[in-house]
C-alpha cells in the first residue's frame, strides 16, 4: 500500500444559495497522477480552492501527509442554509492560509494563468524560493545572506534549464507565449520543493500536437520530482493517458471513481460529461 | 557585465566625488543662494519620495499617509531636541512643557524613524487587509487622525498644542541632509534588490498568486509599510531641521500630494526618477518660478498675467502636461546605473571610433 | 546702465502672504508698503541718492513655505525686511532672517513670540495681550457680557494666542469663557453658533481669519444669531462689511486706525491712497474691489516709513547697521508715533475700537478704548 | 464578404503579423488554427478595431473598415467572442445576455430564451453575477451574449477554450446551426480536429504568417498538419 | 426626546449637510464606479460653480444664473474629463491619478489668481436664502429643502442606472473598456454622460451649499469635497445609495460631534468612524465585494 499524501473528508462549499462543492471526499496516494473531472460548473477549482486555502470550506475536513489541515463545520447564516447530513461532524475549526498551506508542501498552478507580470521568468521562479530561505530583512538588505541567495539562484537556474526555459530566462514572463506561461506556472510551483502538486486545466488553449508534448511533461516531472499530481482537466485524451485514477464530479458530488478505463465506460460519467464515448 | 569590484569602486567615487563638488559650491558660492535651499529640501523630499515609492510604487500598497509619518517624525525629533533652556519660551502656554530632558541629534533622527514605525505597526494591522483606494482612504485619514491627535490640547505640555515648535537644533549645510538622506536611500535600495524586494513587487503584481508561492502576505505587507514609515519619520526629523520650526497643520493631505506627484513625475518603480524628480519638483516650486508672481516690466511694457498667484497657475499646467506626455514619468521604472553611463559612453565612443 | 543701478539700490523685502488663509489681509498690506513706496523711492546717504527696490514674496500663509519664502529674500540681498500679517509665517520665518542678520519690521502679526528673545525683529503695531485685553474690557463695558464664547483656530498663534489673552483678561474681569476650536479648511460653523447660544454667552469672540469671518458672519446671520460678535485687527477689513451687511448683526473689531481720524497725518494718508487704489483695478482688486482703507495698509505705510529713516539713520545699506539704527527710532506715522521698546515692539497703549453698520455696509467709530 | 489583405500588426517591436491575405465568403465557416502566439488573436481583433494594424487592408461588405474605430466596426454588423470570454463581472448572467444586444432596439425575450435552450445552465443562473460564474459557464455565455447581436459576420476565438468535452461538440453544432440561419462564421480553434470538420474553408497559420489553406477536408487529410495541430 | 429637543439645531444642520456632501458624493462615487479613478477635481468642480454663480449673479437675475451655472458647470466637468482623463485611458492608474490632482491644482490656482484669494460673498437666492424658524432654532429655508431635493434626484438616478440601457452600459464601461467597445457601447460618450451627471448634481449642491454657507473661496471645495469622498468610501465605493447613506451619517455625526464640544476632533472622527467601518466591511457599506474569481 503506498502513503497516502491528501484526504478530503465530507467537503463541501456552498456559496449563496450555490453549493459548489457537495460532501466531496476523495484521497491521494504517493507517486499517483490524479484527475478530477466534470461538467463545467461542477465544482472543480472551487475543491481545489479549498484545499489550497483560498475558500474556507462551509464544511469537511482536508487533511495532508496525515495531518488535519482544514476543518470547519457551518456556523451562522450558513448552518441555515447548508443542509448536508455532516454538518454536525468537524467540529474543530483549522484553517490555514493559502502561504501557510504552500509551506506545508502543496503548490498550485491557475485556470487562468497568474504569473508575476513585472518579473522576469527567472525572477518568477526565484520568488517561489523564499518560503524556504532562512533569512531576516536584515540579513537580506546587508547581504548576510548571499551565501542562501546563491543557493537559490542556482537551484532556480536548474529548475528552468530542466524545463527547457533557460533561453528566456530574463524575458517578461507574460510576453512569452502561452504555452511557456504554462510551463512556467508549473515550474514556479515546483520551485516551492511541493509534496503534492495541483494543476487546474493545463492543457486549456493548447492544440492537441501541445497537449501531448504537455502530457510527457507532466509524468517527466511526477518521476523527477518525486511529486503527486492531482489536476483538473477537460482534455480526455490526456486525462486517460496518464491518469492513474480519476474522480467524476458534478455538481458539487461525486458521481464516480476509479481508473481511466473503468471511468470511460461508466454510464453516469458518459451521460453527465463525456456524451458518446470519445472516438479516434 | 562590469565586474562586481570596479562597480563597486566607482560608486564609491561618485559619492565622494558628489560630496567634495558639494563642499567647494558651499566655498565658492553665496550661502543665501537659493540652490542650496533647493539642495537641502530636494534631498530630505527624495527620501521621503522614495519611501513612499517603496510602498505604492514596489509593493503596491496604495498608502496615502506619508505626511502623518512625517509629522510623527518631525514632532518626535523637535520636541526631544529643543535645549532645556528654550522650552520655557516654545512651551509658553504650557509651563515649558513635562519633558525634562534632551537628546542628541542623531538619536533623536533615529528615534523619530522609530517611533513613526511603531505608529505604522499599529496602524497597518487594521488597514494593510484593505485593498487599493480603500486603504488609500484609510491611511489617508490616519495621517489626518495623527494630525488631529498631535494638535489636542490635553497633549500640550508634550506637542505644544497646535502651536509652533521651534528652537531645535538645525543643520546649516548642505552636506548633512545628503549624507542622511543618502544613507537612508542606500538602504532602501539594498532592500528593493534583495530577496524581498522580489517578494514585495511579487505581492504588487498578483497578490494570489504570491501568497500560493508561499508568501506571507500581511507580514511582508506590514514589514513594507514599517520600513517605509520608519525613512519617512526619519525624513520629517530631516525636514523639521531644515524649516528650523514645525507646526502640525503643516503636515496635511496635500503634502503627501506633494510626494506623489514627485514619484510619480519620476517613474513610479524607479528610486533615481523619484530622487531626480524631487530636485526638479522643489527647484521649479520655490526657485526658477518665483518671477512670474512680481509684476513685471520689461522697459515700460506691462508683461500681461504676471502678478502673485501667477506661478502656481503655471506650475499646475506643467504638472499636467508632464502628466500628460510623460505618462511614465521621467525614467519610467528604469534606474539610472553606473553600467546604463558605462553603456552610454562605450556607445558614443563606438561611435567615434566609426567616424574616424 | 544697470551696473550703476545696482551700486544705487537698496532694496526692502516684503514678507506678505498673497496666497492661503491671510492672502487677503497680506495683500491690502502689501498696497500699503506699496503706496508708501510711490511716495518714497529713494533715499539719500553721503549726497548720493539710492532708490529703493522692493522685493515681494508670498509666503503662503504656511508655516512650513514660509522659511524658504524668506530664504529668497535673504538671497536678493534685502536690506531690511516688512513683514509679515499673521504671527505665525513671522515666528517660523525669524530664523532665517536672524542667520543673515537682516532686521525686520513686522507690520501686524501681533503674537508676543514674533519679537521676544531675538534682537532683530521689531514691530510698529500693539500686541495681543494689549489687544486681548483691551476687547474684554470692551465687552465688559459696552455689552455687559458674563460669559464670553471664544473660537479659535486650532494652529494659529495670532488667532490662539489673542484667544488666551482675551481670556485671561476676561477672567480677571469675573467673567466665565467657553473655548472652541475649529480646524484649517473648515466651513460649517453652525454647529460652534449653536454651541455659543447654548452656553448664553454675552459675547462671541472670534479672533480669526477674514475668510472664516465671512463664514461665521453669513451662518449667524441665517441662525437668527443676536450675540454680538467680537473680534481682533483681522476683522479690520471689508470683507467683514461685505458679509455683514444687511444682517440683523452685531460685530465689533478692535484695530490700529480708524479711517475716520482727523490728525492731520492720517486724513492726508486716507485721501492719498484712496485717489492712489482707484487710479488701478487690480490695486482695487487686491483690496477687496473698494477703497476703504484696511488699518493694515495703514500699518504698512507706517512700517515702511519706518524702514525709510532706520536707513537714513543709519546711513548705509547695511543690515547690520540699519538694525542698530531701528533702536532709536522716533516716527510719528499715520497709525501714531513709533518707537521701539527693548522688545523691539513700537510703544502703543490706544486701540480703536469699530463697529459694523449692517445697513448702511460701513465702519462706524466707536470707542478709542485703552486698558484700565 | 470579408477580406483581408496583406495585413501587418506590430506590438511595440514585435511583428505578430506578417503581412496575412485571406477571405470570408458570405454564410461560410471559416477557421483560423495555428500554434500559440501565431497571431490569429491578433487579426480578429484587428478586424474588430481593438489593434489598430500597422498596413493593410480589411474590406467588409465592400467597405473598408480598417482604421475605423471599434464603435463604428460593430455597428455593421461584425461580432467578437474575445479570447479569456471576457464577460461582464458586475453584471448577472441575464445583464450580459441583455449587453449583448445592446446595439438592437427590438423586443430581445426570443433571443434570450434561445440561449437558455442552448446553455440550460445560464437559465438556472440567470441571476447570478458573471464574475462568480466557473470558467466553462463564463465561456458559455460568452457565446450566448455574442449570439445576442444578431451579426452577420460572428468571429469566435476559441469559444471551445476550458469547456467540457459534451459542450464543446455542443457548440460546434450550434456553431453549424446558427450558420445555417444565414450567419458568417469565422473561427479560432485549437481543438484543429472538430474545427476542420465544420469548416468550409481554413487557414493555417504559423508565426504571422498564413502558410497552408483549403478546404477543411483537404486540410485534415494534409500530413503537415496532422502532425503538427492534429496530434495524430 | 429631551436630547432631541436640546440637539436639534445640529440635527437640522447635519441633515441639510450631509444633503449636500450626498449630491457631490453622488458625482465621486459614479466616477469612480466606471474608471476606478478618484476624481479630485470634484470638489473643485463644485467651488468653480460656486464663483461662477457669484460672477454670473453679478449680471444676470438669479433664474437665468442658476440654469447657466449649472450648464457652465456641467461642461467644465466634460473638458476636464476631456482634456485630463481621457488622454490617459490605456495609462497606469497611478498617473490618471495624478492627472486628477494636477488638474485640481489647477482650477484652484486659476481661482486663486481670478480672485486674488478672497472670499467672496454667495449671492441672496429668494426663498432658499430665507430665514424659518422651528421650534426654538433658526435656520435657512434650503436647510430644509436639501434633504428632499437630494433624495428625489438620488431615486431618480438610482432608476436610470439600474433599469435603463445608459445605466447598464454604465455598469459595463466601469469592468472592461474593451468588451464594452466589442458590445457596440461608446466608451466615451457613456463616460461623458457620467461626468455630466456628476458634475450637474455638484452643481445643484453647490447652489445648495453655499447658499447655506454664504462664502466662496478658492479653498471652499476641498473639504466637503473631502467629506464627500469619505461619504462615498463609507458607503461602498462605487454604490450610489451607499454614498448618499455615506453623506448623511457623516454630516448628522460631524454636527453633534461639534455640539458636544469635541470641536477639534470633528474631522478626525469621521475618519476613524470610516476606518472603523472599512476594517468590519473592507468595501464599505454597500460595496460589493470583488468577484474575482481565482
Ligand atoms: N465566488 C463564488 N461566488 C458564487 N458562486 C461561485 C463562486 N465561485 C464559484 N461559484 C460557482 O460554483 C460552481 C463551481 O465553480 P467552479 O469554478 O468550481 O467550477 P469548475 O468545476 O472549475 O468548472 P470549469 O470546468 O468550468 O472551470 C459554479 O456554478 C460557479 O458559478
Ligand atoms: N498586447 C500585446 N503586447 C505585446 N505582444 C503581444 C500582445 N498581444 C500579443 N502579443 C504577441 O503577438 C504574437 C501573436 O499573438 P496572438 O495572441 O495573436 O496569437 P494567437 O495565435 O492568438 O495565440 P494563442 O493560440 O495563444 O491565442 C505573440 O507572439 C504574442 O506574444
Ligand atoms: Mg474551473
Ligand atoms: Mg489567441
Amino acid at each position: 500500500m503506498t502513503q497516502n499524501i491528501l484526504t478530503v473528508e465530507n467537503l463541501s462549499m456552498q456559496f449563496g444559495g450555490v453549493l459548489a462543492v457537495n460532501n466531496l471526499s476523495l484521497n491521494v496516494n504517493q507517486g499517483e497522477i490524479v484527475a478530477l473531472i466534470g461538467p463545467n460548473g461542477a465544482g472543480k477549482t472551487t475543491a481545489f480552492n479549498c484545499i489550497t486555502g483560498v475558500y474556507e470550506p462551509t464544511n469537511g475536513c482536508v487533511s495532508f501527509l496525515g495531518e488535519m489541515m482544514i476543518s470547519n463545520h457551518p456556523k451562522g447564516k450558513m448552518k441555515k442554509l447548508y443542509a448536508g447530513e455532516n454538518k454536525d461532524l468537524y467540529k474543530k475549526v483549522i484553517s490555514h492560509t493559502p502561504d501557510k498551506i504552500t509551506k506545508l508542501g502543496i503548490a498550485r498552478t491557475f485556470q487562468n494563468i497568474r504569473l508575476f507580470k513585472s518579473l522576469s521568468v527567472f525572477e518568477n521562479v526565484l520568488v517561489a524560493k523564499h518560503l524556504r530561505a532562512q533569512q531576516t530583512v536584515f540579513s537580506a538588505t546587508f547581504r548576510l545572506n548571499h551565501l542562501e541567495e546563491k543557493r537559490a539562484r542556482e537551484e532556480s537556474l536548474d529548475l528552468l534549464e530542466e524545463q527547457g526555459l533557460l533561453a528566456v530566462k530574463d524575458t517578461l514572463a507574460t510576453s512569452l507565449p502561452y504555452g511557456l506561461q504554462r510551463r512556467l506556472e508549473i515550474s514556479r510551483a515546483l520551485a516551492t520543493n511541493p509534496t503534492l502538486l495541483l494543476l487546474d486545466e493545463p492543457a486549456a488553449g493548447m492544440n492537441p500536437q501541445e497537449t501531448q508534448e504537455l502530457a510527457e511533461f507532466i509524468v517527466q516531472i511526477k518521476n523527477k520530482y518525486n511529486v503527486t499530481i492531482l489536476m483538473i482537466e477537460h482534455h480526455m485524451d490526456l486525462v486517460m493517458k496518464i491518469s492513474d485514477r480519476i474522480y467524476v464530479l458534478d455538481f458539487g458530488k461525486l458521481i464516480a471513481e476509479g481508473t481511466p478505463s473503468e471511468i470511460q465506460n461508466n454510464i453516469h460519467v458518459i451521460d453527465a460529461y463525456l456524451g458518446v464515448v470519445e472516438g479516434a | 557585465m562590469m565586474d562586481k569590484n570596479k562597480k563597486i569602486l566607482i560608486s564609491i567615487s561618485l559619492v565622494v566625488g558628489l560630496f567634495a563638488l558639494l563642499f567647494i559650491l558651499e566655498q565658492v558660492m553665496p550661502s543665501s543662494s537659493m540652490l542650496f535651499v533647493v539642495l537641502k529640501k530636494g534631498a530630505i523630499f527624495a527620501l521621503v519620495a522614495v519611501s513612499m515609492n517603496l510602498l505604492n510604487g514596489f509593493t503596491g500598497l496604495f498608502s496615502l499617509g506619508q505626511a502623518g509619518f512625517m509629522l510623527i517624525g518631525a514632532y518626535t525629533y523637535a520636541i526631544l531636541t529643543i535645549p532645556m533652556a528654550d522650552r520655557a519660551a516654545v512651551y509658553q502656554y504650557f509651563d515649558g512643557g513635562i519633558i525634562g530632558f534632551t537628546l542628541s541629534v542623531p538619536i533623536a533622527l533615529i528615534l523619530a524613524g522609530i517611533i513613526a514605525a511603531i505608529f505604522a505597526f499599529l496602524i497597518g494591522f487594521p488597514v494593510l487587509r484593505l485593498k487599493s483606494d480603500y486603504l488609500a482612504i484609510a491611511t489617508l485619514g490616519f495621517a489626518e487622525i495623527i494630525r488631529a491627535f498631535f494638535q489636542w490640547d490635553v497633549l500640550g505640555p508634550i506637542t505644544n498644542s497646535s502651536n509652533l515648535l521651534r528652537k531645535f537644533p538645525t543643520f546649516s549645510t548642505v552636506l548633512y541632509p545628503f549624507a542622511v538622506a543618502g544613507i537612508c536611500i542606500f538602504v532602501i535600495v539594498l532592500l528593493i534588490n534583495s530577496s524581498y524586494g522580489r517578494v514585495f513587487k511579487a505581492i504588487r503584481d498578483d497578490e494570489i498568486a504570491a501568497e500560493a508561492m508561499g508568501i506571507n502576505l500581511a507580514k511582508q505587507k506590514q514589514l513594507a509599510f514599517i520600513t517605509s514609515s520608519f525613512f519617512a519619520g526619519v525624513g520629517g526629523g530631516l525636514l523639521a531641521m531644515y524649516q528650523s520650526s514645525i507646526q502640525a497643520s503643516a503636515f496635511k493631505a496635500s503634502m503627501t500630494y506633494e510626494i506623489l506627484l514627485i514619484v510619480v513625475i519620476g517613474g513610479v518603480g524607479s528610486i533615481t526618477g523619484s530622487v531626480l524628480s524631487s530636485f526638479l519638483f522643489i527647484a521649479s516650486s520655490e526657485w526658477w518660478l518665483r518671477f512670474l508672481d512680481a509684476e513685471t516690466y520689461i522697459g515700460s511694457f506691462h508683461v500681461p498675467l504676471m502678478r502673485s498667484g501667477f506661478r502656481k497657475v503655471v506650475f499646475s499646467i506643467i504638472i499636467m502636461i508632464v502628466v500628460l506626455f510623460y505618462r511614465k514619468g521621467i525614467m519610467g521604472t528604469k534606474e539610472f546605473s553606473i553600467e546604463g553611463i558605462g553603456r552610454f559612453f562605450r556607445r558614443l565612443f563606438a561611435k567615434k571610433k566609426e567616424a574616424q | 546702465s544697470t551696473q550703476k543701478a545696482e551700486s544705487n539700490v537698496i532694496t526692502i523685502g516684503v514678507f506678505e502672504p498673497s496666497s492661503g488663509d491671510n492672502g487677503a489681509g497680506g495683500k491690502q498690506e502689501v498696497l500699503g508698503i506699496e503706496y508708501a513706496h510711490s511716495k518714497v523711492n529713494t533715499v539719500e546717504i553721503d549726497g548720493k541718492t539710492y532708490t529703493i527696490k522692493l522685493e515681494i514674496v508670498d509666503n503662503e500663509s504656511s508655516t512650513d513655505k514660509a522659511p524658504t519664502a524668506a530664504q529668497t529674500l535673504v538671497s536678493a540681498k534685502s536690506s531690511v525686511v516688512l513683514g509679515s500679517y499673521g504671527s505665525g509665517v513671522s515666528i517660523a520665518a525669524s530664523d532665517v532672517f536672524k542667520n543673515a542678520n537682516i532686521p525686520v519690521i513686522g507690520v501686524s502679526c501681533t503674537n508676543p513670540q514674533v519679537t521676544e528673545g531675538n534682537t532683530h525683529y521689531f514691530r510698529v503695531c500693539y500686541l495681543d495681550p494689549f489687544q486681548g485685553t483691551v476687547l474684554a474690557n470692551f465687552a465688559v463695558d459696552q455689552y455687559g457680557a458674563k460669559t464670553a464664547y471664544i473660537l479659535t483656530k486650532m494652529g494659529d498663534d495670532y488667532s490662539v494666542g489673542l484667544g488666551k489673552y482675551f481670556k485671561q483678561a476676561f477672567e480677571e474681569l469675573g467673567g466665565t469663557v467657553i473655548e472652541e476650536t475649529f480646524q484649517e479648511g473648515n466651513s460649517d460653523f453652525t454647529a460652534f453658533l449653536a454651541n455659543a447660544v447654548k452656553s448664553e454667552a454675552g459675547v462671541i469672540f472670534a479672533p480669526t481669519s477674514t475668510e472664516a469671518a465671512s463664514l461665521i458672519i453669513g451662518q449667524a446671520s441665517s441662525q437668527g444669531i443676536t450675540i454680538p460678535l467680537l473680534a481682533g485687527d483681522t476683522w479690520d477689513s471689508s470683507v467683514i462689511l461685505d458679509a455683514a451687511s444687511g444682517s440683523n448683526l452685531s460685530v465689533a473689531v478692535s484695530t490700529f486706525f480708524d479711517e475716520g481720524d482727523n490728525s492731520t497725518s492720517g486724513a492726508e494718508f486716507v485721501s492719498g491712497f484712496k485717489a492712489w487704489l482707484n487710479s488701478d483695478n487690480t490695486k482695487l482688486a487686491n483690496n477687496g474691489g473698494n477703497d476703504i482703507v484696511a488699518a493694515v495698509s495703514a500699518l504698512g505705510y507706517d512700517a515702511y516709513m519706518v524702514a525709510i529713516e532706520a536707513i537714513k539713520a543709519a546711513g548705509s545699506a547695511d543690515s547690520v547697521k540699519i538694525n542698530e539704527s531701528l533702536w532709536n527710532i522716533n516716527y510719528l506715522g499715520v497709525t501714531g508715533n513709533i518707537a521701539f521698546d527693548q522688545t523691539g515692539d513700537a510703544i502703543r497703549d490706544v486701540a480703536y475700537i469699530k463697529s459694523v453698520n449692517t445697513s448702511e455696509k460701513a465702519w462706524q467709530f466707536e470707542a478709542i478704548q485703552s486698558i484700565k | 464578404m470579408l477580406k483581408v489583405n496583406d495585413l501587418k500588426v506590430n506590438y511595440g517591436g514585435i511583428e505578430a503579423v506578417k503581412g496575412v491575405s485571406f477571405e470570408v465568403p458570405e454564410k461560410s465557416i471559416v477557421t483560423l488554427i495555428g500554434a500559440n502566439g501565431a497571431g490569429k488573436s491578433t487579426i480578429l481583433r484587428s478586424i474588430s478595431g481593438l489593434v489598430k494594424p500597422r498596413s493593410g487592408k480589411i474590406v467588409f461588405l465592400g467597405e473598408e473598415i480598417l482604421g475605423l474605430g471599434t464603435e463604428a466596426i460593430i455597428p455593421k454588423g461584425i461580432t467578437l467572442v474575445p479570447e479569456g470570454r471576457k464577460i461582464f463581472q458586475d453584471l448577472s448572467v441575464y445583464e450580459n445576455l441583455k449587453i449583448g444586444a445592446y446595439l438592437r432596439k427590438d423586443d430581445l425575450t426570443d433571443d434570450i430564451n434561445m440561449v437558455y435552450d442552448l446553455f440550460p445552465r445560464l437559465k438556472e443562473r440567470s441571476w447570478q453575477m458573471g464574475g462568480t460564474l466557473s470558467g466553462g459557464e463564463q465561456q458559455m455565455l460568452a457565446v450566448g451574449r455574442a449570439l445576442m447581436s444578431r451579426p452577420k459576420l460572428l468571429m469566435m476565438d476559441e469559444p471551445s477554450l476550458g469547456l467540457a468535452p459534451l459542450i464543446v461538440r455542443d457548440i460546434f453544432a450550434i456553431i453549424r446551426e446558427i450558420n445555417k440561419q444565414g450567419v458568417t462564421i469565422l473561427l479560432i480553434e485549437q481543438n484543429a480536429n472538430m474545427a476542420l470538420h465544420v469548416a468550409d474553408i481554413g487557414y493555417v497559420m504559423e508565426t504571422g504568417r498564413i502558410t497552408l489553406s483549403g478546404n477543411g477536408k483537404e486540410l485534415m487529410a494534409n500530413d503537415a498538419v496532422k502532425a503538427a495541430y492534429l496530434g495524430t | 426626546m429631551d436630547f432631541f429637543k436640546e440637539n436639534l439645531p445640529y440635527i437640522m444642520a447635519g441633515i441639510s449637510v450631509g444633503g449636500q456632501y450626498a449630491l457631490i458624493a453622488i458625482g465621486y462615487t459614479m466616477v469612480y464606479g466606471i474608471l476606478r479613478l478618484i476624481n479630485f477635481a470634484h470638489g473643485e468642480i463644485f467651488m468653480a460653480s460656486g464663483f461662477m454663480m457669484v460672477y454670473l449673479s453679478a449680471v444676470l437675475p438669479w433664474y437665468i444664473a442658476i440654469p447657466t451655472v449649472i450648464v457652465s458647470t456641467v461642461l467644465l466637468g466634460f473638458i476636464v474629463e476631456r482634456v485630463a482623463y481621457k488622454p490617459l485611458r490605456t495609462a497606469p492608474r497611478m498617473s490618471i491619478m495624478i492627472s486628477a490632482i494636477g488638474i485640481s491644482y489647477l482650477i484652484q490656482n486659476v481661482a486663486w489668481y481670478v480672485t486674488s484669494g478672497l472670499a467672496k460673498q454667495y449671492p441672496v437666492i429668494p426663498w432658499i436664502s430665507n430665514t424659518v424658524t422651528i421650534g426654538n432654532s433658526t435656520t435657512k429655508m434650503v436647510t430644509l429643502a436639501t434633504p428632499f431635493l437630494t433624495l428625489f434626484l438620488v431615486s431618480v438616478l438610482v432608476v436610470l442606472i439600474k433599469y435603463t440601457k445608459i445605466g447598464m452600459a454604465m455598469r459595463a464601461v466601469s469592468r472592461d473598456f474593451e468588451t464594452s467597445q466589442l458590445m457596440g457601447i461608446k466608451i466615451n460618450s457613456v463616460i461623458s454622460a457620467t461626468f455630466i451627471i456628476g458634475s450637474f448634481l455638484a452643481a445643484v449642491g453647490s447652489v445648495l451649499y453655499f447658499s447655506n454657507y454664504t462664502t466662496v473661496t478658492p479653498i471652499s471645495g476641498a473639504m466637503p469635497g473631502l467629506k464627500a469622498f469619505v461619504a462615498a468610501v463609507f458607503g461602498g465605493i462605487g454604490s450610489i445609495p451607499g454614498a448618499v447613506l455615506g453623506a448623511f451619517i457623516i454630516g448628522i455625526s460631524e454636527n453633534i460631534i461639534k455640539g458636544l464640544g469635541w470641536t477639534a476632533f470633528s474631522d478626525a472622527f469621521t475618519f476613524a468612524l470610516l476606518i472603523i467601518i472599512l476594517v468590519a466591511k473592507p468595501t464599505g457599506l454597500f460595496g460589493e465585494k470583488s468577484t474575482d474569481k481565482v
